[in-house]
């Protein structure tokens, strides 16, 4: 039967591939959509919770994160277009003007 | 027993969408994985009895964000981005760490959870219904306050994508 | 709620006054903007005095337990408006001479300052998940606000994916923590952790996720290393209120998350606490003392305050709580001046980031004694020597530790303050035994300046010398 | 009580009215004052009763007031110093004629002579210490008189240093005293040590021959006179402490009679006039602290006295011949000189007859006392002895190289002093001849007590003294030309030693004085010593620049150093932040497991 | 007006402050005039003290106490004892002698220069007056900052590595100081259930011993440092050095007695058990004879003149020290009357060397020589300076050290032996000092055109030398004023009973 905590490992993996392209992936756009996978890895354990705790706030915050995660990707990606226009690249590995 | 196998389904549609969204060359491959993987996650809020969820998700999410996601991708003509490496240099690094992360989960994750009862809310109203109730009363507050967040998103995001005055 | 609605209000007003003033950027026009901006300050102070009578040592909840105003939320909420005030005085003269006069900076600010407040009084998970954001944003947006340059770009480009990243952990965290208490409210997660398992994995896991979140927002070792990128990057003013908002809300919150609902686990987080403060200080400290560039340094710097901070709620008693308000107070006030000094340097014509060099403040004493002089000042108040403010945060900090048999961690901490004096001091050195250096940088004072300054001195050297009010301030409101 | 203490005053005032205004007195105003009070202090002497009076309190918690205290010894010591003081005064105003510090020189004679009085009249140990350091200093001053000679210079501070060395062991001595540590031998060595410091005797002697650059009249009153039986009187004071340490009693009195007949035979090879006068000088306290080392005290005074006639006779005698000679010092360059000199001549005669023990002078009635206590230790009586010889032949040996035999360089316009210079000389013969027959010893006995029975027969000791100085005038009569082995021209090398050890040990690459002594200081075995001092005192500062120093300064470039690696993580590049936060809170989470 | 002279003295000097810096920079004279006075007018309102002080009463005169930061039981506590009064006197004496001294020594940024001395003046007279820890640490970090300024603006050639080796080495002492206070404060508060940082209540404390030993040694450190004691004491010599005449003058004449007087006013009375555990005892008068034998050695093979001196402070503070923790009577009085001994001895050989470098702008040993026949005046004032310094019987120093070795005596006949080795050495490197400088002929014919003592170089120097006398001559009254303050801390150490 499926539990809370095949949820809660569904989400686990899916923290793990957006920090793994966090990490890993030198598109700063790409980086943010692996951002987007931690987030949804947060919702669906705020569903699973609500649902095994029958305590319906847990979809209310998950609402809340799904706005702010769309807060913060069209910030982001204005931030990503100022960038773009003085120096024509999106390559995080190249974002290192500032260092030491 | 019907659950399980969406469940799986779903679930496997989530993970292997952000599987290839991570490992994509071409960021708009990414954005379109992305998409597979956000739609199979509505489908688990759906499963997990989050109507409301699963629309916002579809609409806010797959909708709103994704457009904006190729939009900049379209903007930021990457054809040079696309040639270049696309994995930093600390890879096995981040593999590693992500190994031992997720050896972590598992003994987090070990102990079975109950068997998940279905929801009930106090008033047998629907999903939708009870959340906003509880979203107007109990988180009014935050409502009102992540209005201004988007907000602020939005301003900034115009100033900040604006070609400065002059240049 | 009323301060919080002011700044909204005004805070919403004038970020849109940029679409209806258009192109028009009239003196007159931008003269409005400040005044509003000013307006709205006065109004939130005029309203955090009233609350601060109406509550008279008692705390309110307010929205169904979604904030609680209460005298230690009022004094952090003090702080930011000092922080949004000197920021804004110094800003005007710093944008024209950036040429970035937009309205949108002013709105940015106070509604950042009204996400600190959230951070502040909130109580809820979702309020403060929601407050942080609305800071983090704006503050996003700030630090990028020289589009034309590069080094904002960036800053503002690491600020916002490593302060997304963290907000995602926070997020991942904070679902967790939900489902162990099954309630957003910070009260209800305090009751369930204590009746329920303290070694439940799951509450560790969101222990573990959401101390890392919110240690990233004070930036402390090792989750600091976007802060001297993004000091160094943002224009100086907006690193001022970064510096001195930013991390004053963050404790607040820390404060608040560690007190009440995880003061439980305190078994479990205080050696991390430690050795996050102990990290800090050496990074900060060791990092600082060969940087070159002043806002960096003061960046780094700023990491080894917040490990001094962090000491004050390892140790945990009243003496270490009240230390940590009278050390943020004091900071405050302290890095708002020095940064403002920095501020001050920037002038028209020079290429940016020329002007917060060591080498161009050398023989600043001769050129301008005033603000070497009170450069001198807030040095040494970060530094902690007496009599200015800093002492008497690192004091607190200090008897905090020994009351709790912390011995090796009090001589730790004391001995980094030789070190600090070292870095600190170089810049000294510059100002008044370096040459004076022939591209140096004038320092064009305005009015706002002026005024910022002469606020930042007088708190620093006051609370140095009679700090009774002040501390009694502290002690009143950290009373519950 | 009142001229008890104007006897300490009047030099005083004398010093300080010198060093105030002395720079635009006339000198024969100068002159006036500076005689005039140390008449004036003698006068007082002689009228002053036996008394003790404190008058102030000094340092109240070491029972130290400003006391003075008149009694025999003290009386006798006083006598000596203002009288002999007195002649050395007016001889001066002769001999410092010319000199352009004549208000400093005597301000610094006055000075000595109130500090002298101060040493011997203090009424406890600590007033006396400044007295004895007092004389010290005006000893260095004296000696650096003309500073413009760096050897003049070096003398003084060579003097000054190794009397402090004696000093130190004074000021333990009296520190015990003061505190009341009951009476041990060890107090006693160290009340030695003082005594051997001031009084020169071995081994830290060697300054006194160098202190023969000083002005010829100040070498007559303090390193002849007064200021070296310093040590004598130290002795004879502390008698108590010495009677119940008959160990220490006989170290004393083995050094006087090694010093005696080590500084005897030094003299007789000396070229030098004054040199042979202050290795006599040596010779003469040697016997002085045999007689104390064998517990005859008021003996040692005696030749105290006698010495103090006869030496500063010699000492003035032989300023007149420097003066006759234009500064010449060398013995080998005169000769025959009795007949341009007949008065000096005559006088000094006196002196040295009266040094050599003939019978009948002065110097024959207190030197037979002590070799006569000395009867009972027959070795040191022997070695008395053998110092007679020598004596009586190096002053046969002097007067004959001085006035007799042939002139050995031209010279012309030599002539007798002044009066000024040749009366003081026939007061002090006067006394060389008589001071014998006016024994103290029934004065001092109450106060030192008596000496032990030595139990000679006065007789056997007189005869043999006079046969032992008879046959060292026949000695030295036939021989006075020869010249003498290097090791005893060079006093035996220890002034070479002390300097390479001490002085060249410490004060690397020193003064002028030292550099003359280079080629013998690489003797080996002594070189080796001064090597080791030297290493010492190099190793301090090698030991603060590298290893104190040096580990602050390790400290600190370790500190600045262990910056650059915190500030090189700070890469970047932002994915490696986001990859250190994860690892950061890997580790927080492995913890809180693992816990 | 006496009922607030003490503070009336304290803050004199940030009164003068005020007219100081309304004058404008380039009115030189007027800068001089206005500093000097102000200094002048501080060592005048002190003499006041001497004729109202009270040596037979037992306890604190001119005390006032106000509350400063009740919250955490500091207070404005000041009052002096005579262990204060000698240093207070001393303070005022040497800051105005110090100020006097800059008159044409220094040309360039007089103004910041004397509002630093002033600053400095007060910080200095608030270290000695404080009888609350609290007050007391604040001043005693006051302290730095003028100094790192004077040492650093108008040193020497190193000046820079100097003032700031100066700086952290004695704050990190001084850090660790503030831990050991604070400590005490804990522990008091948790007997009596009061915060308080005065010193009287302070004193009341029952320790166990590991705390007692925790305050001792972190007290220790922040004192030694400031002495300096071996092998805390190589700041000492590049500060000397570097730092301007007035700055070294005052350094050595006052500031390094900052540390011997913690040592008597707080470690011993507050950490008695554990400052008279023999083992703490041996191992700082070994320190401090080391420190006595080691600096006159090194001073004997320095080339530079003024580093000589400042070698030789270290040794001179060993006295101290060793009289200090002979933990009697004669050691303690002796050191506290040590510590003005070399104020006056020290200052005056680093006036000389200020002297002779204005006019020849050399420090080198060798660039002298002979210097007697030019400068009489100032051979004659050297050669007092050099005597009260190396203990010549009638001047001060002796008096201070024979206390001191009475005391040593008293304490280890072993220590006594071995410091008074010492007094041989001082002798041996100033009198060579003196012969390599003064005596001889003259060696540079530069140096035949230097001008004697000045007037005003005159008055700096006779007051010092009147002082010097009077101690040596008739040190009583000072010893009166020591008598009670003295006695009652030894009565504490020894007593037991607390």
């Amino acid at each position: 039967m499926i539990t809370s905590t095949h949820y809660l490992v569904l989400g686990g993996l899916l923290a793990l591939i957006g920090t793994l392209g966090v990490l890993t992936r030198r598109n700063v756009v790409v980086i943010l959509m692996s951002i987007e996978l931690i987030l949804n890895a947060a919702n669906l354990n705020l569903v699973a919770f609500a649902r095994e705790l029958n305590q319906i706030q847990g979809q209310v915050f998950a609402v809340f994160v799904i706005a702010i995660a769309v807060a913060e990707a069209s910030v982001g990606l204005g931030i990503l277009i100022a960038l773009f226009r003085n120096k024509e690249t999106v390559d995080a590995g190249e974002i290192d003007l500032l260092k030491w | 027993m019907l659950d399980a196998i969406f469940f799986y389904a779903f679930a496997l549609l989530a993970v292997a969408g952000a599987v290839l969204t991570v490992t994509r060359r071409n960021a708009v491959h990414s954005a379109i994985w992305l998409i597979v993987s956000l739609l199979g996650v509505a489908g688990l809020f759906l499963l997990a009895q989050a109507e409301f969820l699963f629309a916002v998700q579809i609409v806010l999410y797959v909708g709103g964000v994704m457009l904006l996601f190729l939009m900049v991708i379209m903007l930021v003509n990457l054809d040079r981005a696309k040639q270049e490496r696309q994995f930093s240099q600390q890879w096995p690094a981040a593999l590693a760490l992500a190994a031992v992360a997720g050896f972590g989960l598992t003994v987090v994750f070990r102990k079975a959870g109950a068997v998940l009862p279905p929801m009930a809310s106090p008033a047998e109203q629907g999903n939708t219904q009870w959340l906003s109730e509880v979203m107007f009363r109990q988180y009014l507050l935050p409502f009102e306050l992540a209005s201004v967040v988007l907000l602020v998103a939005m301003v900034g995001a115009v100033l900040m994508a604006r070609k400065k005055a002059g240049t | 709620m009323l301060p919080a609605l002011a700044l909204a209000s005004f805070g919403c007003v004038v970020l849109l006054l940029e679409f209806l003033l258009g192109k028009a950027r009239a003196a007159a026009a931008r003269q409005w903007i400040l005044g509003l901006s000013l307006t709205g300050l006065a109004v939130t102070a005029w309203t955090l005095w009233a609350q601060q009578q109406a509550l008279d040592g008692r705390r309110l909840t307010a929205f169904s337990g979604a904030i609680s105003v209460d005298g230690f939320a009022l004094f952090f909420n003090w702080i930011f408006l000092v922080a949004s005030l000197v920021t804004i005085l110094i800003s005007y003269r710093y944008l024209e001479i950036e040429g970035e006069e937009h309205a949108e900076y002013y709105g940015l600010i106070l509604l950042a300052q009204c996400g600190m407040y959230f951070l502040a009084t909130g109580t809820d998970l979702v309020t403060i998940f929601v407050g942080l954001e609305l800071m983090a944003l704006s503050f996003y947006i700030l630090v990028g606000f020289l589009r034309g340059e590069r080094r904002s770009n960036e800053a503002a480009l690491k600020y916002f994916l490593l302060g997304v990243f963290s907000s995602a952990l926070m997020a991942y965290g904070f679902s967790l923590l939900f489902g162990v208490a099954g309630s957003t409210r910070l009260k209800d997660i305090g009751t369930a952790i204590q009746a329920g398992d303290l070694h439940d994995p799951i509450l560790l896991m969101g222990l573990a996720v959401t101390t890392v979140a919110l240690l990233f927002k004070i930036s402390a070792v090792p989750f600091h290393m976007w802060a001297p990128d993004a000091y160094e990057g943002a224009p100086t003013p907006v690193t001022a209120f970064l510096s001195v908002g930013s991390k004053a809300a963050s404790f607040a919150l820390l404060l608040r998350f560690f007190l009440e609902p995880l003061g439980a686990l305190r078994d479990a987080w205080q050696p991390l606490l430690v050795a996050v403060a102990v990290l800090s200080m050496t990074a900060g400290n060791l990092a600082a003392i060969t940087q070159t560039n002043l806002k960096r340094l003061i960046a780094y710097s700023s990491i080894s305050h917040a490990g001094y901070m962090l000491l004050g709620l390892v140790a945990g008693n009243e003496t270490g709580l009240q230390g940590i308000a009278v050390y943020v107070l004091v900071y405050t006030f302290t890095n708002l001046g020095a940064l403002l000094v920095v501020a001050a340097l920037r002038s028209k014509g020079a290429g940016r980031g020329t002007e917060e060099d060591l080498n161009d403040i050398s023989g600043l004493a001769q050129r301008n004694p005033a603000y070497a002089a009170l450069m001198v000042v807030f040095l040494l108040s970060l530094a902690g020597l007496p009599p200015t403010a800093g002492f008497i945060g690192k004091y607190y900090i200090f008897l905090s530790l020994i009351q709790t048999g912390h011995t090796v961690l009090a001589v730790i901490a004391t001995l980094y303050v030789a070190v600090a004096i070292f870095y600190y001091f170089r810049i000294v050195k510059r100002m008044y035994m370096g040459e004076a250096a022939e591209r140096a940088s004038l320092i064009s004072s305005s009015l706002g300046v002026r005024v910022a300054l002469g606020i930042t001195t007088a708190a620093t050297i006051v609370i140095g010398l009679y700090p009774e009010p002040f501390l009694r301030f502290a002690e009143i409101s950290l009373l519950r | 009580m009142v001229t008890l203490a104007l006897i300490l005053a009047l030099p005083l005032l004398g010093a300080l009215l010198m060093f105030l205004a002395g720079r635009r007195l006339p000198h024969a105003v100068i002159s006036a004052v500076c005689c005039g009070t140390a008449l004036g202090s003698f006068i007082c002497v002689l009228l002053s009763a036996d008394q003790n009076v404190t008058y102030a309190e000094w340092l109240p918690s070491l029972n130290a007031a400003w006391g003075l205290n008149l009694d025999a010894l003290s009386r006798v010591m006083a006598l000596v110093i203002t009288g002999v003081g007195f002649l050395i005064h007016v001889y001066s105003v002769g001999y410092m004629r010319e000199d352009a510090g004549y208000y400093r020189y005597f301000g610094y004679l006055n000075f000595f002579v109130f500090a002298m009085l101060l040493l011997v009249l203090a009424n406890n140990y600590v007033l006396m210490f400044a007295g004895w350091e007092g004389v010290g200093l005006a000893s260095y001053l004296l000696i650096g008189f003309w500073f413009h000679r760096p050897a003049a210079a070096a003398a003084g501070m060579k003097a000054f240093v190794v009397n402090r060395v004696g000093d130190v062991g004074l000021l333990l001595a009296i520190l015990a005293i003061q505190l009341n540590v009951p009476a041990a031998p060890w107090i006693a060595a160290l009340l030695v040590v003082g005594a051997i410091g001031k009084s020169a005797q071995f081994p830290l002697h060697t300054w006194l021959p160098d202190a023969m650059e000083g002005p010829t009249p100040v070498s007559a009153l303090i390193h002849a006179a007064t200021m070296v039986t310093a040590g004598v009187y130290l002795i004879a004071r502390s008698h108590t402490i010495f009677e119940s340490a008959a160990q220490v009693s006989a170290v004393v009195a083995w050094i006087g009679a090694f010093s005696a007949i080590l500084a005897a035979s030094v003299a007789l090879a000396q070229n030098d006039i004054k040199r042979v006068l202050a290795w006599s000088t040596v010779s003469q306290l040697g016997y002085m602290f045999l007689a104390l080392g064998t517990g005859a005290y008021w003996v040692a005074i005696f030749h105290m006295v006698t010495h103090a006639f006869f030496k500063a006779l010699l000492f003035l005698g032989a300023g007149n011949v420097i003066h006759a000679v234009y500064g010449e010092q060398d013995l080998r360059k005169m000769g025959g000189m009795r007949t341009a000199l007949p008065k000096t001549h005559a006088l000094m005669l006196v002196g040295a007859a009266s040094a050599a023990g003939a019978p009948g002078l002065a110097g024959f009635f207190s030197k037979d006392a002590i070799l006569a206590s000395a009867w009972s230790a027959p070795l040191l009586f022997v070695v008395g002895m053998a110092a007679a010889l020598l004596t009586a032949a190096y002053m046969t040996r002097l007067m004959y190289l001085i006035f007799y035999g042939t002139a050995r360089e031209e010279r012309l316009h030599m002539h007798e002093p002044p009066m000024v210079m040749i009366a003081p000389l026939a007061v002090l013969a006067v006394g060389a001849i008589a001071a014998g027959y006016v024994s103290p010893r029934f004065l001092l006995t109450p106060v030192l007590g008596a000496e032990r029975e030595a139990g000679a027969p006065e007789w056997i000791v007189m005869a043999l003294a006079t046969a032992v100085a008879g046959a060292g005038w026949w000695f030295a009569r036939g021989r006075y030309l020869n010249s003498w082995p290097a090791f005893l021209q060079r006093a035996f090398y220890i002034d070479e030693i002390y300097d390479a050890v001490f002085v060249r040990g410490f004060a690397l690459g020193g003064g002028r004085l030292l550099s003359a002594f280079d080629a013998r200081v690489l003797d080996a075995g002594v070189n080796g010593v001064g090597w080791l001092t030297r290493l010492v005192s190099r190793v301090s500062i090698w030991w603060d620049i590298w290893i104190v120093d040096g580990l602050v300064r390790a400290a600190s470039f370790a500190v600045k150093m262990s910056s650059y690696p915190v500030r090189f993580v700070q890469s970047g590049y932002v994915q490696f932040y986001a990859l250190v936060m994860l690892a950061g809170l890997i580790t927080f989470v492995g913890y809180l497991f693992a816990r | 007006m006496n009922g607030h002279l003490l503070s009336i003295l304290l803050f004199l000097p940030l009164a003068g402050l005020i007219p100081l810096l309304l004058i404008p920079s380039d009115q030189k004279r007027s800068l001089k005039l206005c500093a000097n006075a102000v200094m002048l007018a501080g060592f005048l309102l002190s003499l006041l003290l001497v004729f109202q002080f009270d040596a037979a009463a037992a306890g604190y005169q001119f005390t006032e106490n106000a509350p400063w930061i009740p919250s955490i039981g500091a207070s404005y506590n000041v009052g002096i004892d005579g262990i204060s009064l000698l240093l207070v006197m001393l303070t005022t004496l040497i800051g105005f002698l110090a100020t006097m001294s800059s008159w044409s020594a220094v040309e360039d940024r007089l103004k910041e220069y004397y509002a630093l001395f002033l600053i400095l003046q007060t910080g200095m007279l608030g270290v000695f007056i404080s009888l609350d820890l609290f007050l007391f640490y604040v001043f005693w970090e006051v302290v730095l900052i003028p100094m790192y300024f004077i040492i650093g603006i108008w040193g020497g050639p190193r000046r820079l590595y100097a003032a700031i080796k100066f700086f952290v080495y004695t704050l990190a002492g001084s850090v660790l100081m503030l831990l050991g206070i604070l400590t005490l404060y804990f522990q008091h508060a948790q007997e009596y259930n009061v915060y308080t940082f005065d010193l009287a209540r302070l004193l009341n404390t029952h320790m166990a011993m590991g705390a007692e030993q925790f305050v001792f040694w972190t007290l220790f450190l922040g004192f030694a440092i400031k002495v300096p004691m071996f092998p805390f004491h190589t700041w000492l010599p590049d500060a000397h050095v570097e730092a301007p005449t007035a700055g070294s003058v005052v350094l050595a004449g006052v500031m390094l007695k900052m540390g011997a007087y913690g040592f008597v006013r707080f470690s011993l009375p507050l950490a008695p058990h554990a400052a008279s555990e023999p083992w703490v005892v041996n191992t700082i008068a070994t320190l401090s004879i080391v420190a006595i034998l080691y600096g006159a050695l090194v001073c004997l093979m320095q080339k530079d003149w003024k580093r000589l001196v400042a070698y030789s402070s270290v040794s001179h503070m060993g006295f101290v020290t060793l009289g200090i923790f002979a933990l009697n009577y004669n050691g303690i009085a002796g050191g506290m009357l040590q510590q003005i001994n070399h104020g006056i001895s020290t200052g005056m050989l680093f006036l000389i060397v200020g002297v002779v470098y204005e006019r020849r702008h050399s420090r080198e040993i060798s660039a002298y020589g002979g210097l007697a026949h030019v400068m009489p005046n100032l051979a004659v004032v050297f050669a007092i300076a050099m005597w009260s310094s190396a203990a010549l019987p009638l001047l001060n120093g002796f008096i201070g050290e024979f206390t001191i070795l009475a005391g040593a005596f008293a304490a280890n006949k072993l220590w006594a032996v071995l410091a008074s080795l010492g007094v041989i050495l001082a002798a041996a490197y100033l009198l060579w000092l003196y012969q390599r400088t003064m005596l001889g002929e003259v060696t540079h014919e530069i140096n035949r055109k230097l001008r004697d003592l000045s007037l005003r170089e005159w008055a700096i120097f006779l007051p010092l030398i009147a002082w010097a006398v009077w101690i040596g001559v008739y040190p009583k009254p000072h010893f009166d004023v020591l008598d009670k303050p003295v006695r009652a801390i030894v009565e504490r150490v020894t007593g037991g009973a607390r």
